[in-house]
C-alpha cells in the first residue's frame, strides 16, 4: 500500500513531463479523441472509487480488533448471515456497475463507429515498415500516393480505409481516434474528424516484424486552403532537376538499385516497394518516422539504413563517393 | 472374488504397516529409480522446481529487455534478438511457468488434498512431465542456437507465417505449444479423474477443499480451452512446412482465424492460470485467519462461474480488428460481467479477513498484495473491456501493465504465498519468515514500480513489443524507473531464491502441520511418505483436522504388498472399489522420448510422422502390455 | 496466264450466280463494303485479306464437294520453331512468308515446282528483344502494298523491302526494346500511309498507332492511345456517341496523375480501313499494369475502339469496351467492316468479337454499340447497357488486391484473343476461333521497373463449362447467337478463312488442319502437320490455274508458350497462368515451323 | 538429463546455426565481387574451370537469404518472365534446364550481367546482395538448396507446392532443351 | 497425529467393476471430451471459413458420395459387434468377446481402407486453397480416431487372445466400445460437414 502510493507520488511528475504532444491518449484534438478520453476518464473515476473502497474496507478488516478465540470452527451464525447478505449486496451491486459501464461504452462505441459521411477518403496500406498513403477522389487524376506522412484538413470528417501488403500492422494516431488494425485480405474503416491544426504522431501498434519500433506516422492537421494547396501541389509531378548537381543526382538515382523500388513521378522511376519518393522534400521525416528530414541524416540514411533501422528493407546500396551529394541535391529538390 | 494377492493393512501395527506400504509405494533410488518413477510428489516436485526454473529464464529475457528499454534509442540489444527476447518471455511465461507451475501444484497436492495415494494415471503423469520437460528445453535449445521465435507468444499470422517467417523458428515455437498441451492435458484427465473418483471416503462433494475445487474446474478449462490452440499451433505448422492454406487469405483461409483460435484458448488460459491462484488464496486466507473460508458455496460457484465465462471473453483480445460493432458490444458485456464472480470471491476474502484472527505470516502477506494488485488489475481489465477504450490503450504499455497486474498480482503472488506455505510439505522444511517478509516486501515494492507506471506509458501512446522509442517522446525517464522497478523485483527472487536453497540445506524439521491447518495434507507426514497415508482417512466435514482434533477416523482393508489406492463415488464419495495403481516403469520416458523425436522430426520433414509412428505405437504397447499375472495398468 | 485468267473468270461467274441464288433466299445477308473488300484476284496481299478484315476468298475451286481430295502441295521449313502466327502472303507469282524472330522473310517462287526461294531478308532484329516478347516472339505478317512488303520487327523496327528483289528500301525504330517497346502486329497500307502500333501492353508501354510514309518510313502522324488529347490527335472532329467519352484530355484526367505515361493502350492488333468515310479502325490495348486497383479511373483511351482519319489521324470516335479494365481485356481483335440491313434500317457497322466474351456490333459512322451479345460463358460481366454504352461487370468478380477471385470467365486472353475470325457474304455468317477458359486472378501490386513486365497479377486458367478448352463457332451476327459449335481440345489460336466454296478453315493447337461446312459445320477434311497450328490460313490462285490453301504450322503464341518455350506445366501461373490450362499440350504437340500448302491432285 | 541434452542438441544444432542467421548487411565478400563463371565443361589445354566462390552455402543454405530472394524475385518483376518458376517469356527455373549453367555463381553472373537473348542485366539495378539473394531463391525452385532453408508458401495465389517439396532437378547445363514431347506431363 | 484406528474395512470391495465405477471409464470419457472439442474446433474452423468465402468450396467439386457413404454405412454397423461386445463382456464371456473383438478389428481395417479411398474421393488437395486444407485436416483429425481405436482394439483382442482374461480386462472392452460410440457420434457431423454441407450451402 504504500510502497503504491510512493510509486505513484514518484511518478506522478514523470506523467507530466511525458505529457508533451508526442502521442498521448489523454490529449485529444478532435471529437472522437475526447469522446474517448471522457470515457476513459469516467471508467477510472467510478473504478478507483471502487478499488479505494475496497482497500480501505480491506485495511479495517485486517486492523479492526475482534474477540479471540481458539476454535476456528466457532462461527456466529448471525454474522455469518450477515456477511452473506453484505456479499450479495455486493456482488449485485458490482453487476449493476459492469452492466453500467458497459451501457456506458455501448454509446460511445455507436457513436464513434457509426458510418458517418464519408467525407475526405483516404486508403492506408501497411507495409513492413512504412506506411503507404493513397490519397481517393472520384476523380482519379486527383488520386495520388505519398508515404508516412498524412495530411488532412481540420473539420472535415475522415475516412482511412485500412488494409495490409504483408503483415498485420494497426493504424494508431492516439489523438485522433483509437487504434484500427491494417489486415491482409481484409479492409478496415475509420472515421474521425480534426478539430485543431497541428501535427500528430501515430505508430503502428501490432507487433509486426523487426523494425515493428519504427513504423511511425505523421499526422499535419492543416486548414482546408492549405490542405488543397498541398494537395494540388501533390497531384503534380516531381520537380525536374535544374542545375547539374540536381540532374547528375536523377541519374544517379535512375542507374542505381534506388529506381527498383522507388517511384519519382515524371521520372521513369515507378517502384512501388518503396515509399514514393516524388515529393520527398515536402516531408519532415525519413524512414517513417525514424529520422528528421534533414540533409545529413538524409545522407546517413542513404548510406548506411541498416545502421540506424537493422532489418529494413531498403538496402545497403554502393554508390560511388562522388554520386551521393548530388544525389542529395536532387532529392532535396523534391519539395 | 478370491483374494489372490496377499496381505491386508488390516490389524498392522502402525510401525510394519508403514514400512511396508513404502516400500510397495516407494522409489527405488539411484538414476534408474528417478527415471521409472511414477509418484506424484515426485513427478509434481520435479514440474515445480522446473517451472521456476523456466521462471528464472523468463525472468532473464525480461531484464534483458528492460535493460535495452531504459533508455531511448539505445543500441544494447538488435531488434532480432529483442524480438526472440520477448517472445520467449511471453512464450515461457505463459506455457512453462505459469500454467506447468499451477498443474504441478495440483499434481502434489490434489492427491494429498483429497487422501489418495496417488494421483490418477501416474504413468501418464510420468509422461507428461517429460514431455513438458523436453518441450521446454527444445525451445530454449533453440533460441540459443538463434532459433528462437521471434513473432510473439501469440504468433499472428501471417508474421508467423510461411512467407514472413522463414526458416524453422516458428516451427519450433508451434510444436512447443504442442508438447506443453499434451502435457497439460494429461495433467487435467488426471486431476478430474483423482477428484472424482479417489477421493477419500467421505469426502463428499461439498467437502473438496476450495484449492481442490479451483483445480479442477481449471482442468476442465484445460481440456476444452488447450484443444483450441493446439488445433490453431497444428494449422499453422501444416501452412508453414506443407504449403497448406488455412491463413492465407488469397486462397481463402483467414488471419483472424488464428486470432479466434488463439484467443479462445487465449482467454480462459488467463483463468486456466488464474484459478488455481484463487484457490490458494482460499487455503492461505482461511488458514492465516483461523476461520473457515466464508461463503465456501459462493466461493465454489464463483470458481465454476468464472471457468464458464471465460470461454466467452475471446474477442474482447481482437477489438481492434474491425469485427462487427455490435458483437464486439456483447463481448463487452460479457468482459465486463467476469467481474461479479471474481467480484464475489473477492467479497468473501474480504469477509474471512475481516471476520477472522488473522496471522501476518509471508503466505498471508502475499494473499493481502494479491487482494490489492489483483484488483487494481481486474479493475483496469473492466477498462480494456470496453471497445472504445480498448482502441486506445490496446497493444500499448498500458494492457502490459494491466495483464502484469492480473498474472502477477493474481497469480504469481498467490503461487509465492503458496510456496511459503506448504513448502514444509514439500520439504519437511519451514522458509524463513524474516526473509520471506523482505521478499514480499521487495516483491511488492518492485513489482509496482515495475509496472504502475507502464500504466502511463501506455496512455502516454508506447506501444508493446517495440525494441526501441525516439529520444523525444518523453518515455525515457518512466522507462529508466521501470527499468530499476524491474531490477529492484528481480533482486525479490533471487532473495526468495536464497531463502530456499538456505532452507534445503538445513536438516528437515518442519512439523507435519506447522500452521494449524484444517486440510489432509497436513495429516500425512512432512514430507509425505511415498504412501502419503498409512491408512486412508475417512473423511466427516470439510476441514477435517479441525474438526478431529482428536485424529481421524481411517479406513483398512487395503492391500499392502500391491500399489491399491481407493475408489469412491462421484458425488457422496462412498468406498466402491480398490483399483491397482501402476508401478515404476520406464516407458513413460521412452515414449516422451519418442514423442519428441516425432514433434521434432516434423519440423524438418513430414516423413517423421511416418517413421516414427510405427516405434511410437511400439512403445505404447510395451507401457500397456501386462507384466505379469496379475495385471498393472 | 491465260489459264489463269478462265479459272478465274469461272469464279467470278460462279460467284456472282451464288450471291444471286443466296440473295434471292436471303433477300438481307450483311456484307462488307465493296470498296474496303475490292473483287478478288486470286492474290493474298495483306494478312487479313482487305481493308474489311473479312478473310474471305471468292475462290471456290476446293469446295464442299471438292475439299475430300484436298492433298499437301508442297511445304517450306521456316527454320525457326516458335510460334507462327504470321500469314503466307501470294502476290502474283511469289509467295511471302515471315518467320517469328529472328524474321527472316522468304519469298518462294510459286512458278517453279517446290516453290524454292526467289530470295530471303534477314532484318537481324536486336536479340534482346526476344527478352521483352510478352508472348512469344511472334509477328503477325507482312504486307503487300505497290511493289512493297513491309513488316515489323521485334525490335520494334518498321521494314520497308522491295518485293521483286528483297531490297531493303528503309527500315525505321519506332521504339526502345529497353522500355519493353516490341512491334508484332501487321502493318496496314492505305495508299501512301503503312500503318503500324506498337506492342508491350504487360511492360507499361504507351500505346500508339503511327502512320508512316510508304516510300520513306518517315512518321507522318503518331496517335497515342494514352495522354493528353493533343497527342491522342483528338480534336474537334472527335464525337463520340456515348457521354463517358466526351471530355477534354481525358487520356489523363481518367488516370491517376502519371499513370497515363505507362499507361499501356498498345496497338498490336488488327486495322480495317472504309475508303468510304476514310476512316481507320482499331483497338487499343489493355491498360498497365494488369492490377487495376493500381490505376483507379476509366484509363481513357485504352481497351476501346478508336475510329480516325486516315489522312490526318484525327480520332471521330472512339467506344471504351472495358473502362478501367479488370482482366486483360485488350481490344485489338479484329474489326469485320460491314453493311447490313440492322431491324429494317442499312447500317454500316463494324463487328468484333471481343475479348469480354461479346461480339459487339458498333455503327462505324457514330460508333454507337447496335449489340454486343455473349459467345463464351460469362461470369465476370452480363453485358453491355446499349443505353450508356458501359460494360456491366458482377461486383464479386472485380479484382481485390491479395484475394484470388474464382472462377472469372472469360480469361485474360478474353473469349478470343488475336486469332481473328473471317466472315462469308455466302453464309452471312462470322466464323469465331475462340477459348473456352475461365481464370483465377490474383491482383498484386507490382512496380513499374522500365523493360520488365508491368503486370500485377497472378493467374491461373482452366478449361469453362463442359472441359474443352476451344470452340469453333459461326456466328450469326443479325440474331445475336450462335448457327453451330464446334468443340475442339485446346483453345483456337490459328485464324479462321472462309472461301466462296461454302468451307471455313482453321487449325488447331494439336496440329489438325480443318476445312469445315460454312453451313452445317460439319468437319469435311483434316489433315495432321507436324506441330501446332496458331497462324492464319490464306488461299490463292497458282500460277498453275488451281486454288491453294496455305498455312504455318508451329506451335506457340501465349497459348502455346508451354511448348514453344518449354515451360514447366508444374506452375500454375507460368505464362500468365495460360499453362495451367496447357499441361497436355506437350503432350499433344511439339514445336515445329513449317508451312503447308495444300491444293487438289 | 538436461545438460546432456542440451550438449547432444547442441552439437547438432551448430552447424545449423547459420541458417538462421539475418545478416542484413552485405557480406563483405559479397559486396562488388564478380562472379568468376565458367558455363562450358570443356577447357582446352586441360586444368580446371576457377574454383566456386564458396559463397553458395552461406546463401543457399540461409533461410533468411532465400526468403529474401523470394520477396525480391517478385518486387523486380523477376516473375514477370519467369512466373512463378515455370516459366513465361523467359525459360523456365523449376526444371533442370539451365541455358547458362545453374550454379549459385553462374545465376547470380545472369543476372548480374544479363545474357544476349532476353535477359536483361541487372548491373547497378539491385545490390550485389539482393543478387546473390534472388540467386538462391531460384536454386530453391529446383529444389537444389537444403530442404530447411526453403521457403514456405506465399500468402498469395498458390502457383505450385512450396519450393522444398518439388521434386528435386539438379542442374543440367545447356542451350538445348529436350525435345518437349519428352517434359514431364 | 494419533490415530483413532480404523473406522471401516474395505478388504470386501471388488477390484474392478465396469462403467463410471472404473477410473480407466472417466479417462476415456474424459479423452473423448478432449477430442470432441478438438474436432468442434475443426470443424468451427470449416464453417469459419465457408462462411467467410462467397465461393464455397471455393471452386472444387463437392467430395464423391460413395465411399463416405460406405464409411458411413459401416459405422452403423459396428454399434452391433460393439454393443453385443460390452454387453458380453459385462457377463464376463470370454469366447464370444474374443469373437467379436476379433470382427470389430476386421471392420476397423476396413474402415481404415474406406477412409484411405475417401481421400481420393475428396476432389482437392490439401495444399490447393483453404478449402482443401481444412477439409483433409478434418478427415485426419477423425482419421486419427479411426486409427486409435484400431489400435485399441487390436491391442485389447491380442490381451484377450494371449490369456490376459483377467476381470477388469472385460472393462476395457467395455471402453473399447464407448470409444467405437464415440467415432460413430464425431463422424456423423464430419460427414454432413464433409460431403453434405458443399452440396447443400449457397451462400
Amino acid at each position: 500500500m504504500r510502497a503504491l502510493r510512493a510509486a505513484i507520488i514518484a511518478v506522478v511528475p514523470l506523467l507530466l513531463a511525458g505529457c508533451d504532444r508526442h502521442q498521448s491518449v489523454i490529449l485529444p484534438a478532435g471529437p472522437e479523441a475526447v469522446t474517448l478520453a471522457n470515457l476513459f476518464w469516467s471508467f477510472l473515476a467510478v473504478l478507483m472509487l471502487i478499488w479505494v473502497l475496497v482497500l480501505l474496507v480491506l485495511a479495517v478488516g485486517l486492523m479492526r480488533s475482534r474477540p479471540i478465540g481458539d476454535d476456528p470452527l466457532a462461527l456466529q451464525p448471525v454474522a455469518e448471515q450477515r456477511y452473506g447478505r453484505i456479499v450479495s449486496a455486493l456482488a449485485l451491486a458490482t453487476g449493476v456497475i459492469v452492466v453500467g459501464l458497459s451501457l456506458v461504452s455501448y454509446d460511445a462505441q455507436a457513436r464513434l463507429f457509426s458510418p458517418g459521411d464519408a467525407g475526405l477518403t483516404l486508403k492506408i496500406v501497411g507495409h513492413q515498415w512504412w506506411w503507404e498513403i493513397q490519397y481517393e477522389d472520384a476523380d482519379p487524376s486527383r488520386t495520388f500516393t505519398t508515404a508516412n506522412e498524412l495530411h488532412l484538413p481540420v473539420g472535415v470528417p475522415i475516412t482511412l480505409k485500412l488494409t495490409s501488403s504483408d503483415v498485420i500492422h494497426s493504424f494508431w494516431v492516439p489523438s485522433l481516434m483509437g487504434k484500427m488494425d491494417a489486415i491482409t485480405g481484409r479492409e478496415n474503416q475509420v472515421q474521425f474528424t480534426i478539430e485543431e491544426p497541428g501535427t500528430y504522431r501515430g505508430q503502428c501498434a501490432e507487433f509486426c516484424g523487426a523494425q515493428h519500433a519504427h513504423m511511425a506516422i505523421v499526422v499535419r492537421a492543416e486548414t482546408p486552403e492549405d490542405f488543397s494547396d498541398w494537395r494540388t501541389a501533390q497531384t503534380a509531378p516531381a520537380a525536374s532537376p535544374d542545375t547539374d548537381g540536381e540532374k547528375a543526382g536523377l541519374e544517379v538515382f535512375l542507374s542505381n538499385p534506388c529506381v527498383s523500388c522507388h517511384a519519382i513521378r515524371g521520372t521513369p522511376a515507378g517502384g512501388r516497394t518503396g515509399p514514393d519518393l516524388t515529393h520527398l522534400a515536402s516531408r519532415s521525416m525519413l524512414g517513417a518516422g525514424t529520422l528528421p528530414l534533414t540533409r545529413g541524416a538524409l545522407a546517413a540514411w542513404i548510406t548506411d539504413p541498416q545502421g540506424t533501422k537493422p532489418g529494413v528493407h531498403m538496402p545497403l546500396v554502393m554508390l560511388r563517393p562522388a554520386d551521393l551529394h548530388p544525389l542529395l541535391d536532387y532529392l532535396e529538390s523534391l519539395e | 472374488m478370491p483374494d489372490i494377492e496377499g496381505q491386508l493393512d488390516t490389524g498392522l501395527a502402525p510401525d510394519e504397516l508403514r514400512a511396508r506400504l513404502a516400500l510397495t509405494w516407494g522409489t527405488a533410488g539411484g538414476i534408474w529409480g528417478a527415471l521409472t518413477t511414477v509418484d506424484h510428489k515426485i513427478v509434481g516436485r520435479r514440474y515445480i522446481v522446473t517451472a521456476f526454473i523456466f521462471l528464472g529464464l523468463g525472468g532473464l529475457a525480461a531484464m534483458a529487455m528492460r535493460l535495452q528499454l531504459s533508455r531511448p534509442e539505445a543500441n544494447l540489444i538488435s531488434p532480432d534478438l529483442y524480438d526472440q527476447l520477448f517472445t520467449m518471455h511471453g512464450t515461457t511465461m505463459m506455457f512453462l511457468f505459469a500454467v506447468p507451475v499451477m498443474e504441478a501444484f495440483a499434481v502434489y497436492l490434489v492427491p494429498l488434498m483429497v487422501g489418495t495415494r496417488n494421483i490418477a494415471f501416474p504413468r501418464l503423469n510420468a509422461f507428461s512431465y517429460w514431455v513438458y520437460l523436453f518441450g521446454g528445453v527444445m525451445i530454449w535449445v533453440a533460441f540459443a542456437l538463434n532459433i528462437g521465435a521471434d513473432t510473439g507468444w501469440f504468433a499472428y499470422v501471417p508474421l508467423s507465417g510461411p512467407e514472413f517467417s522463414p526458416g524453422k523458428r516458428v516451427d519450433f515455437w508451434a510444436q512447443m505449444i504442442t508438447f506443453t498441451e499434451v502435457s497439460a492435458l494429461a495433467i487435467a484427465v488426471e486431476v478430474i479423474v483423482t477428484v472424482f473418483k479417489q477421493r477419500a471416503p467421505g469426502m463428499s462433494l461439498d467437502r473438496i477443499p476450495l484449492f481442490v475445487w479451483a483445480q479442477l474446474v481449471t482442468s476442465f478449462a484445460v481440456l476444452l480451452a488447450m484443444p483450441a490452440v493446439m488445433t490453431g499451433s497444428t494449422m499453422l505448422i501444416l501452412d508453414r512446412l506443407l504449403g497448406m492454406h488455412f491463413f492465407n487469405p488469397a486462397e481463402g483461409g483467414d488471419a483472424l482465424l488464428w486470432q479466434h483460435l488463439f484467443w479462445f484458448f487465449g482467454h480462459p488460459e488467463v483463468y486456466i492460470i488464474f484459478l488455481p491462484a484463487t484457490g490458494m488464496v482460499s487455503e492461505i486466507i482461511m488458514v492465516f485467519s483461523r476461520r473457515p473460508a466464508f461463503g465456501y458455496l459462493y466461493l465454489v460457484l464463483s470458481i465454476i462461474a468464472v471457468g464458464f465465462l471465460s470461454f466467452g471473453l475471446w474477442v474482447h483480445h481482437m477489438f481492434a480488428t474491425g469485427l462487427p460493432q455490435l458483437g464486439s458490444a456483447l463481448f463487452t458485456a460479457s468482459s465486463a460481467l467476469i467481474a461479479v464472480p471474481n467480484g464475489i470471491q473477492i467479497f468473501c476474502w474480504v469477509a474471512t479477513l475481516w471476520d477472522g484472527r488473522p496471522r501476518f505470516a509471508t503466505p498471508m502477506l502475499f494473499a493481502i498484495g494479491f487482494i490489492v494488485t489483483f484488483v487494481f488489475g481486474g479493475l483496469s481489465g473492466v477498462m480494456l473491456a470496453s471497445v472504445p477504450i480498448n482502441t486506445q490503450v490496446h497493444d500499448t504499455y498500458f494492457v502490459v501493465a494491466h495483464f502484469h497486474y492480473v498474472l502477477i498480482g493474481g497469480s504469481v503472488f498467490p503461487l509465492l504465498g503458496a510456496t511459503y506455505y506448504w513448502f514444509p510439505k514439500f520439504s519437511g522444511r519451514l522458509l524463513s519468515e524474516r526473509l520471506g517478509q523482505w521478499h514480499f516486501a521487495l516483491a511488492f515494492i518492485g513489482f509496482n514500480l515495475t509496472f504502475f507506471p507502464m500504466h502511463l506509458l501506455g496512455l502516454g501512446g508506447m506501444p508493446r513489443r517495440v525494441y526501441t522509442y525516439p529520444a523525444n517522446s518523453g518515455w525515457g525517464d518512466i522507462n529508466l524507473l521501470v527499468s530499476g522497478g524491474a531490477l529492484l523485483f528481480f533482486v525479490s527472487f533471487m532473495l526468495f531464491g536464497w531463502n530456499v536453497i538456505a532452507a534445503l540445506r538445513r536438516e528437515p524439521d518442519a512439523p507435519d502441520n506447522p500452521w494449524d491447518a484444517p486440510g489432509l495434507e497436513w495429516a500425512a507426514a512432512s514430507p509425505p511418505r511415498p504412501h502419503n497415508f498409512d491408512r486412508i482417512p475417512l473423511v466427516a466435514s470439510r476441514h477435517p483436522l479441525w474438526s478431529d482434533r482428536g485424529g481421524l477416523l481411517t479406513v483398512s482393508g487395503l492391500s499392502v504388498d500391491t500399489r491399491e489406492v481407493l475408489v469412491t463415488s462421484l458425488a457422496e464419495a462412498r468406498p466402491d472399489l480398490r483399483e491397482t495403481s501402476p508401478r515404476s516403469t520406464i516407458w513413460p520416458l521412452i515414449s516422451a522420448i519418442a514423442t519428441t523425436a516425432l514433434f521434432i522430426g516434423t519440423i524438418f520433414t513430414q516423413w517423421a510422422v511416418v517413421w516414427f509412428a510405427v516405434p511410437m505405437t511400439a512403445v505404447l504397447i510395451a507401457w500397456f502390455w501386462p507384466k505379469q499375472a496379475v495385471d498393472d495398468t | 496466264m491465260s489459264a489463269r485468267k478462265f479459272v478465274y473468270a469461272v469464279c467470278v461467274l460462279l460467284c456472282v450466280l451464288l450471291c444471286a441464288v443466296t440473295s434471292s433466299v436471303a433477300q438481307q445477308l450483311p456484307a462488307p463494303p465493296p470498296s474496303a473488300a475490292p473483287s478478288e484476284n486470286g492474290e493474298w496481299t495483306m494478312p487479313a485479306k482487305n481493308y474489311a478484315n473479312t478473310r474471305f476468298s471468292d475462290l471456290a475451286e476446293i469446295n464442299v464437294d471438292t475439299v475430300g481430295a484436298l492433298k499437301v502441295a508442297w511445304t517450306f521449313s521456316t527454320g525457326v520453331n516458335r510460334g507462327q502466327e504470321s500469314s503466307p502472303l501470294v502476290v502474283g507469282t511469289t509467295m511471302y512468308v515471315l518467320a517469328p524472330y529472328p524474321q527472316t522473310l522468304y519469298a518462294l517462287d510459286l512458278t517453279q515446282p517446290g516453290a524454292p526461294t526467289r530470295w530471303q531478308y534477314e532484318p537481324k532484329p536486336d536479340a534482346s528483344a526476344q527478352g521483352v516478347a510478352c508472348c512469344d516472339v511472334v509477328n503477325r505478317g507482312p504486307t503487300f502494298s505497290a511493289g512493297k512488303i513491309f513488316f515489323t520487327t521485334l525490335d520494334a523496327q518498321t521494314v520497308a523491302v522491295d518485293a521483286e528483289t528483297g531490297a531493303e528500301l528503309w527500315k525505321v525504330k519506332l521504339g526502345d526494346i529497353a522500355k519493353g517497346e516490341t512491334m508484332t502486329m501487321a502493318p496496314l497500307v492505305v495508299r501512301d500511309k503503312v500503318y503500324v502500333g506498337i506492342s508491350g501492353g504487360e511492360y507499361g508501354v504507351r500505346g500508339w498507332l503511327q502512320a508512316l510514309d510508304v516510300d520513306s518510313g518517315k512518321t507522318i502522324w503518331k496517335a497515342y492511345s494514352t495522354g493528353p488529347d493533343a497527342e491522342v490527335l483528338i480534336g474537334d472532329d472527335f464525337k463520340p456517341y456515348y457521354a463517358t467519352e466526351k471530355g477534354k484530355d481525358l487520356g489523363v484526367s481518367t488516370w491517376p496523375p502519371n499513370g497515363w505515361e505507362q499507361g499501356g493502350g498498345t496497338v498490336w492488333g488488327w486495322l480495317s480501313y472504309d475508303p468510304d468515310l476514310n476512316l481507320i479502325y482499331y483497338g487499343t490495348g489493355n491498360p498497365g499494369p494488369w492490377n487495376p486497383n493500381q490505376r483507379p479511373g476509366d484509363n481513357k483511351w485504352t481497351a476501346g475502339i478508336f475510329a480516325r482519319d486516315a489522312d490526318t489521324g484525327a480520332a471521330r470516335w472512339f467506344y471504351q469496351i472495358a473502362p478501367h479494365d479488370l482482366h486483360d481485356w485488350d481490344a485489338i481483335n479484329e474489326l469485320v467492316l460491314l453493311d447490313l440491313d440492322w431491324h429494317g434500317e442499312q447500317r454500316k457497322v463494324l463487328v468484333q468479337p471481343g475479348r469480354t466474351g461479346l461480339v459487339y456490333v458498333i455503327d462505324r459512322v457514330t460508333g454507337e454499340v447496335l449489340s454486343a451479345e455473349p459467345f463464351h460463358v460469362l461470369t465476370a460481366i452480363t453485358g453491355v447497357d446499349l443505353s450508356t454504352g458501359q460494360l456491366q461487370l458482377v461486383p464479386e468478380k472485380m479484382p481485390v488486391e491479395n484475394r484470388v477471385i474464382r472462377d472469372i470467365c472469360p480469361t485474360a486472353p478474353g473469349a478470343k484473343d488475336w486469332n481473328p475470325s473471317a466472315f462469308s457474304p455466302v453464309t452471312g455468317l462470322l466464323y469465331i476461333p475462340h477459348n473456352n477458359l475461365c481464370m483465377d486472378w490474383e491482383s498484386v501490386t507490382t512496380s513499374y521497373i522500365a523493360g520488365t513486365p508491368f503486370v500485377g497479377a497472378e493467374v491461373r486458367m482452366f478449361a469453362g463449362p463442359g472441359g474443352h478448352r476451344g470452340e469453333f463457332s459461326a456466328w450469326d451476327i443479325i440474331a445475336g447467337k450462335e448457327r453451330w459449335t464446334i468443340n475442339e481440345r485446346f483453345p483456337l489460336w490459328s485464324a479462321a478463312m472462309a472461301t466462296a466454296g461454302g468451307l471455313v478453315f482453321y487449325g488447331t493447337m494439336d496440329g489438325w488442319f480443318k476445312a469445315v461446312n460454312a453451313e452445317s459445320g460439319a468437319v469435311l477434311w483434316q489433315f495432321k502437320v507436324d506441330s501446332g497450328i496458331i497462324g492464319q490460313p490464306t488461299t490463292f490462285l497458282g500460277p498453275d490455274g488451281k486454288q491453294y490453301i496455305a498455312v504455318l504450322a508451329g506451335v506457340g503464341g501465349w497459348a502455346g508458350a508451354i511448348v514453344s518455350n518449354d515451360l514447366d506445366p508444374r506452375d500454375a501461373t507460368a505464362a500468365k497462368g495460360f499453362v495451367n490450362a496447357m499441361q497436355d499440350l506437350k503432350g499433344a504437340t511439339t514445336k515445329g515451323g513449317t508451312l503447308y500448302v495444300f491444293g487438289l491432285p | 538429463m538436461k545438460r546432456i541434452a542440451i550438449v547432444m542438441v547442441l552439437a547438432l544444432g551448430i552447424s545449423a546455426c547459420e541458417r538462421e542467421d539475418r545478416e542484413t548487411r552485405p557480406d563483405p565478400a559479397v559486396s562488388g565481387m564478380e562472379p568468376k563463371v565458367t558455363l562450358s565443361s570443356i577447357i582446352p589445354g586441360g586444368g580446371s574451370p576457377p574454383p566456386p566462390s564458396g559463397l553458395a552455402g552461406q546463401y543457399e543454405g540461409n533461410a533468411y537469404h532465400v526468403s529474401q530472394g523470394k520477396k525480391y524475385y517478385t518486387w523486380f518483376n523477376c516473375n514477370g518472365c519467369h512466373a512463378n518458376g515455370g516459366g513465361d517469356s523467359g525459360p523456365p527455373l523449376m526444371d533442370d534446364t539451365w541455358i547458362y549453367g545453374g550454379d549459385l555463381e553462374e545465376i547470380v553472373s545472369t543476372i548480374y550481367e544479363g545474357r544476349p537473348n532476353g535477359m536483361p542485366s541487372f548491373r547497378g539495378k539491385l545490390t550485389d546482395e539482393q543478387i546473390w539473394q534472388i540467386a538462391a531463391f531460384v536454386r530453391s525452385l529446383g529444389n537444389n538448396v537444403p530442404s530447411d532453408a526453403a521457403s514456405g508458401r506465399n500468402d498469395d495465389l498458390n502457383p505450385h507446392p512450396p519450393e522444398g517439396q518439388l521434386e528435386s532437378q539438379p542442374p543440367i547445363d545447356g542451350g538445348t532443351a529436350p525435345p518437349s514431347g519428352q517434359m514431364p506431363q | 497425529m494419533s490415530e483413532p484406528g480404523p473406522a471401516a474395512d474395505m478388504s470386501a470391495l471388488p477390484k474392478y467393476a465396469f462403467g463410471s465405477r472404473m477410473t480407466t471409464w472417466w479417462g476415456s470419457i474424459l479423452l473423448i471430451v478432449m477430442e470432441s472439442a478438438a474436432l468442434a474446433y475443426a470443424c468451427g474452423s470449416y464453417l469459419y471459413l465457408a462462411l467467410l468465402n462467397p465461393d464455397w468450396p471455393l471452386s472444387a467439386p463437392p467430395p464423391d458420395l460413395l465411399w463416405g457413404n460406405l464409411m458411413t454405412v459401416l459405422m452403423f454397423a459396428s454399434l452391433v459387434p460393439a454393443t453385443m461386445a460390452k454387453k458380453y463382456a459385462q457377463r464376463e464371456d470370454k469366447r464370444k468377446v474374443q469373437i467379436l473383438l476379433v470382427v470389430l478389428c476386421t471392420m476397423g481395417t476396413i474402415a481404415c481402407v474406406i477412409r484411405g479411398f475417401e481421400f481420393g474421393a475428396l476432389n482437392v488437395r490439401w495444399d490447393t486453397n483453404a478449402y482443401g486444407s481444412v477439409v483433409w485436416f478434418i478427415l485426419v483429425v477423425h482419421t486419427t480416431h479411426i486409427v486409435a481405436d484400431l489400435i485399441d482394439t487390436f491391442f485389447v483382442t491380442a490381451l484377450f487372445l494371449t490369456g490376459h482374461t483377467s476381470g477388469k480386462r472385460f472393462s476395457a472392452v467395455e471402453d473399447d466400445a464407448v470409444f467405437v460410440y464415440f467415432v460413430l457420434a464425431a463422424w456423423l457431423p464430419v460427414y454432413g460437414l464433409i460431403y453434405w454441407f458443399p452440396r447443400v450451402w449457397s451462400p
